[in-house]
């Protein structure tokens, strides 16, 4: 075994060229990292990275990615890493995901059309999935598409989308067959999201007014008879269902991460920087007992993370590992913002100018690690979904194998 | 043995039912939360009218005394409500004053107290945060008859609103020399500013150069650690009361959102994994309510408290965020939207998760009982 | 409220007689509370307390109950367990329960013939709910009883019964009507133990021989073209589940307890008594801090079964509080076991006649509280039963109303 | 990176999963705890052929010395068994000799350890029981050139069967001022019996007028501390090892008793509160899978492995036990069914949760590094 990548002389001269790219490239992050500046500063470094194909460093060269190997892509997350970075898709998830479904998916001109602006980072791509009726029932949405001549008539509402910085590209799951059997009733279009017919309305969620730091901005997105162009149905109709498994599988988890949780070390930082009684409180036994419990559940997490990542990359048939990754970073993180509350006291509430000394992190994260229960699957979800590949109260027959792999 | 309420405090229940029904539904409650104040002024005057702030307070001083249980009933109320407002800090700093305070001190703040038309509250922790008497470092500079206090006091349940804050001073070096001031919010050199975030009504007050006359003095110099315990122990099921509520607001609206949202064709309460959620929670709402009200029941019959107290409010303070994270377990996406009203305890329950000391804190207390606690019935 | 009894003189007097009584009567129990030497002492203690009506003190006087009200009998009780003894049915769970149900659903010749032996302590009573292929699933049994004239002929077999110390009456429920509505199929019956064709022989259970301390020594029982006379059937030719309705609620906590757990008192007093570094135990923090542990567990479980004594005695509308009370004891039992071996280390697991203190108490609870997960319905029965009771995803309509009250 | 067994240890789980299979099925394994030593020699002898007690041991005194992990994944195909017997006394055994012995008893015991010809363990706490070197009070009386030994060592693994018991003794004043005695439980006044109950191997052996010779010393007076504190970390993920085996075993039974038993005419493993004990439980086994082998490697690479060896013990030790505990939620009765199997596996995670200090102790020491702790990748 070996948790750490090793690398060949190639790979060690590619983290010199990393590291110097990175050198001129790196943004300067300061205060609050979701400010409208620091956005755009991430996305600036996700079109640098994209011209270089560093963006989607696995993806297809002649989409756009860079082709490149396992411990290749390790090296460039290290060195993301190593400056408090990473490889920025997180502002683009969608484009993360649905990229993903349209290299398996798509047809070779939906590929040479879609796909390279997403892995340049030239567009930002949400994915909406979740309906005021149809939450952790994704087949269950009540959003239709209704074809017409060489589109599509779309209806229907989808909530919890996409964040406050704009949007380029939106795709969906709608039912082309109403009347048609669950699962296979169902067709995934990607969609401009400048289309007439859509409206994008910020929803008002845990936090002050909606637009708290960390509480995550969502938006409800209407189509009313937004036309669609039938070439933008991606993996043909009703065949919607097993175009979103393979990125709802990647949601799930299964792309794995080599990557820690920050909160441990920033605990420990601050722990060391705080006074308690004229000493360091990291020097308070109290205070070391919470570290402690932070400390398990970020290394696990990182753990389970890392085998993640290792069995995707390297293709090993996984089954219930990635509801497993995300289910317990769901749920630890509830008891991660608890022990940093006893740790920290008040503190771990208030945004404060003045005296808080986490820049409005801790704050938020109070706040997100509860919003974090839910997108990409409840963390019921993850449970069913465990159950279901591990195959508990089920024969050989019937077992699901979710051996396929995916980016 | 009798575990239901008298008949006095089923009223009591339903008026403040009533109150919350007509005055405070949720919808105005979300959006008293973005106002300045964070309450209501009309809601607190009525509050005052009927008396639910002089429950504790003598009957010379124009409360009614009726009780700690009877207010533990309206406080579990108001929690439920949630209505938010300083009922506590208020009631708090009457059982200090009541405690330490003399006749003199008594007349003016305690007849203030109870018919509504004072809000009080107590300032302890400061910047360099911890609970309890080792945490006071502010430390006045003598004048002749007055004290200058110049510095900060953090995390203040509703400094911003309070026309009276009692302030904890450091007078001495060990850690329960401290002394307090009753000190008078409209005096130059005071201020307060609310800190925003998942907070409630904390405040951050202030000290520039204020002048604070030794007639202030609330109880006598290094003097007060005692007295100041003994009500902050009082006070505390109160606390805890509100929580219950707050968590069995919680648990209502989970039961009926399991029946109302249908996922799968089903309604999700038909799931197991919601159920479980939902058990866990009536678990933890149960705990905090019979600790809570066996608490109060020890104080209101002369019994020993102390383990009591402590017992619940660890469980309370645990229980109230626990059963807020198993609600959203419940709710999902829905309970984050802030129309809904989930969150308003979710706040609540984080909020009020340190006040008067986090639960590892009481937990710490408990512990140290061990060498000699008694069981009531050896 | 008011958490503890109050009592009138006539009250008082009637503790001045108790506690005079048992000058006379309570048996000195040492070493093993399971050894066939104390359960002979309990035994006799069960027969004197009967002569009194105090076995049984809130059941009729007719059928041999004490007719006892709500504080006297909680006077009773506190003065039983100031001995650290308490109302002996826990070696007749059988008759405690099957007394209930008899009460409620049998004739006035079953009253008269069954219940006096059982409430006078002369019998002693198992309950046979579990069979091999029905566990949760009581109500799925394949124990069958075919009416043959004036008898029924038993045949089937049920596990986990009853303890090491003998038997007289059997009860059970049976299969009737096989191809019946199920709930709507069985039959209870009161089936004196030496009938033929009964075989009761010990199961092989978790300790080391089957024997072990606390392990709880269950039996199986067979049934073989066993012939019960009808009128033994109590409630009717396929109305059982109604009859096992009865007791089961006791069975879930319904009945609450006025009494503590005593873990915690125990292992307060062997952390007093014990020594770490030259100091008792129980100045050390960390041991400080799992006693507080255990507090709080059993302080919880005090107050949820005072709150189900009280309902229960007063006959207010109960419905999750049984299964709850059930449910919570269940688990924090494992809780507590945990606990406790962090609290004495290997001293947790030993019954070692020379150096273990507990006199073999705290091993035979590390296993037993395992197996007290299953008895009266699993954790998840307990569960199941909750949420069907709190209505959970249930319309009003629906809602199963539990509110009547048994003994 | 590359988180898949070498062929070499593939080769090594598939001969001891083989083993198993044929040697050492349930139905022997619950026959063998009925028996007076609670192992079977012919299955210690077979470890030893195999050359799996020698796999530390440096090739010079007969061992093939290929490292840690490949240790690890012996002693979790042994746990997977569970196959009783003294392979990690041995092996701990092996290890501080390994770390203080001299040439001459390196050549003595290792060689012996190596080829399976000699049962050792190592003997610290008493009956005033507490992990580390506080816990060794058991002081010598000497007599020329041997010491003499009055008292009692508690729980010490495999007592009853070692031929060789290195003893912890007390020879000075400071927590760390022990030493360490071979001693060979041949000589007279060394009597072991095994401590009954819902334990595994753990003996108590008493000491009466037992006479040791000072050149059975294991390093020198005052001055084991450090030596025997490396080897004990350094064989705790060995330990941790055959605890996630056994994890394994205990999911495994589970899924497929999940799949066999049917309630309400139903697999159980449809329901969702019997697949929430089965989600939690393999949190539990890969939490503790994972520490564990990250340990290993660590110490096979010569990476720093205090931190890491810490959290596995803790996380292994809960994982193990709380493993179990969910095993008999989804067994219910059967699982208390001694022929089963499951409570063999049950009681292990019992005995082996305070074996070389229970989790809290592993967290305490875990706490202490907090204000020096380096991530790896800082």
């Amino acid at each position: 075994m070996d948790f750490a990548p090793s690398y060949t002389p190639e790979q060690e001269a590619f983290r010199k060229e990393v590291r110097s790219w990175l050198d001129d490239h790196a943004p300067v992050i300061e205060g609050d990292q979701d400010s409208p500046e620091n956005y755009a500063k991430f996305r600036q470094l996700g079109r640098d990275l994209g011209q270089r194909g560093w963006l989607r460093p696995t993806a297809p060269v002649e989409y756009g990615g860079g082709g490149m190997g396992f411990e290749e892509t390790v090296v460039l997350y290290e060195e993301m890493s190593r400056r408090d970075l990473s490889i920025p898709p997180y502002y683009d998830s969608g484009g993360w995901l649905g990229g993903a479904s349209i290299l398996v998916w798509g047809s070779d001109e939906q590929k040479q059309s879609l796909l390279p602006p997403i892995f340049k980072g030239d567009v930002v791509t949400w994915q909406l999935l979740t309906g005021p009726e149809a939450g952790s029932d994704l087949a269950g949405t009540q959003t239709d598409a209704v074809r017409d001549g060489d589109d599509y008539i779309v209806n229907g509402e989808k909530i919890y989308v996409g964040g406050s910085n704009g949007v380029d590209m939106l795709w969906t799951l709608t039912r082309t067959d109403p009347e048609g059997e669950r699962h296979k009733n169902l067709s995934w279009f990607m969609i401009p999201a400048d289309l007439p017919g859509i409206t994008i309305r910020p929803m008002d969620l845990l936090g002050d007014g909606g637009e708290g730091v960390g509480s995550g901005v969502k938006n409800t997105v209407y189509f009313d008879n937004v036309r669609v162009p039938a070439e933008r149905l991606v993996g043909g109709e009703n065949n919607g269902w097993q175009v979103a498994t393979t990125h709802l599988e990647l949601e799930h988890g299964a792309g794995g991460s080599v990557s820690r949780n920050l909160w441990f070390s920033r605990a420990l930082e601050w722990a060391r920087a705080r006074q308690l009684n004229g000493r360091p409180l990291v020097e308070d036994s109290d205070a070391q007992d919470r570290l402690v419990e932070i400390y398990e559940k970020t290394e696990i997490q990182r753990l389970f993370g890392i085998r993640n990542f290792w069995m995707n990359r390297t293709h090993q048939s996984m089954t219930y590992e990635g509801p497993q990754s995300s289910y317990f970073r769901k749920l630890s993180g509830l008891d991660i913002t608890t022990a940093l509350h006893e740790l920290f006291g008040p503190y771990a509430l208030t945004n404060d100018e003045i005296t808080d000394f986490s820049e409005g992190a801790l704050d938020a994260y109070q706040r997100s690690a509860i919003v974090a229960l839910h997108p990409g699957g409840t963390a019921d979800v993850q449970k069913v979904l465990m159950a279901r590949r591990i195959g508990m109260g089920r024969s050989e027959a019937e077992r699901y194998k979710a051996g396929k792999t995916v980016e | 043995m009798d575990l239901s309420l008298t008949d006095q405090q089923e009223m009591l229940k339903q008026a403040v039912d009533d109150f919350v029904s007509r005055d405070a539904p949720i919808e105005t409650l979300i959006e008293l939360q973005q106002t300045e104040r964070g309450f209501s002024d009309e809601m607190w005057r009525t509050a005052g009218e009927l008396g639910w702030l002089g429950m504790l307070i003598p009957e010379e001083y124009g409360g009614s005394n009726t009780g700690y249980t009877d207010a533990g009933v309206v406080f579990e109320a108001l929690g439920k409500g949630p209505v938010p407002g300083p009922f506590f800090s208020t009631v708090l700093a009457g059982e200090i004053i009541k405690e330490l305070g003399d006749d003199a001190q008594k007349e003016n703040y305690l007849t203030r107290i109870a018919n509504g038309s004072l809000i009080a509250t107590l300032a302890m922790a400061e910047p360099d945060y911890q609970w309890g008497n080792a945490g006071v470092q502010l430390a006045p500079n003598e004048e002749g008859d007055d004290y200058i206090l110049n510095g900060e006091k953090s995390f203040v349940y509703d400094g911003h609103a309070a026309d009276l804050i009692i302030t904890a001073i450091r007078t001495g070096s060990d850690d329960n020399d401290i002394s307090l001031l009753l000190v008078d919010t409209s005096i130059p050199g005071v201020s307060a500013r609310k800190l925003e975030g998942f907070t409630s009504s904390e405040s951050s007050v202030t000290f520039e150069n204020a002048r604070v006359p030794k007639s202030a003095l609330l109880g006598e110099v290094n003097a007060v650690a005692e007295g100041l315990h003994v009500a902050l122990m009082r006070a505390t099921p109160l606390l805890c009361a509100y929580k219950v509520g707050g968590a069995q607001a919680v648990f209502d609206l989970s039961v009926q959102y399991s029946r109302d949202r249908v996922q799968f064709g089903r309604p999700i309460g038909r799931f197991q994994f919601v159920q479980n959620h939902i058990v866990q929670l009536v678990i933890h709402l149960d705990s905090a309510r019979w600790t809570t009200y066996e608490a109060l029941w020890k104080m209101d019959t002369g019994r020993q408290t102390e383990a009591a107290i402590h017992l619940a409010k660890a469980v309370t303070s645990d229980g109230y965020r626990h059963a807020c994270d198993y609600g959203h377990e419940v709710h999902a996406g829905t309970g984050v939207v802030r129309e809904y009203g989930l969150t308003l305890y979710t706040r609540q329950s984080r909020s009020l998760f340190h006040a008067l000391g986090e639960p590892r804190y009481h937990r710490r207390q408990l512990a140290k009982l061990m060498p000699t606690l008694q069981l009531d019935d050896e």
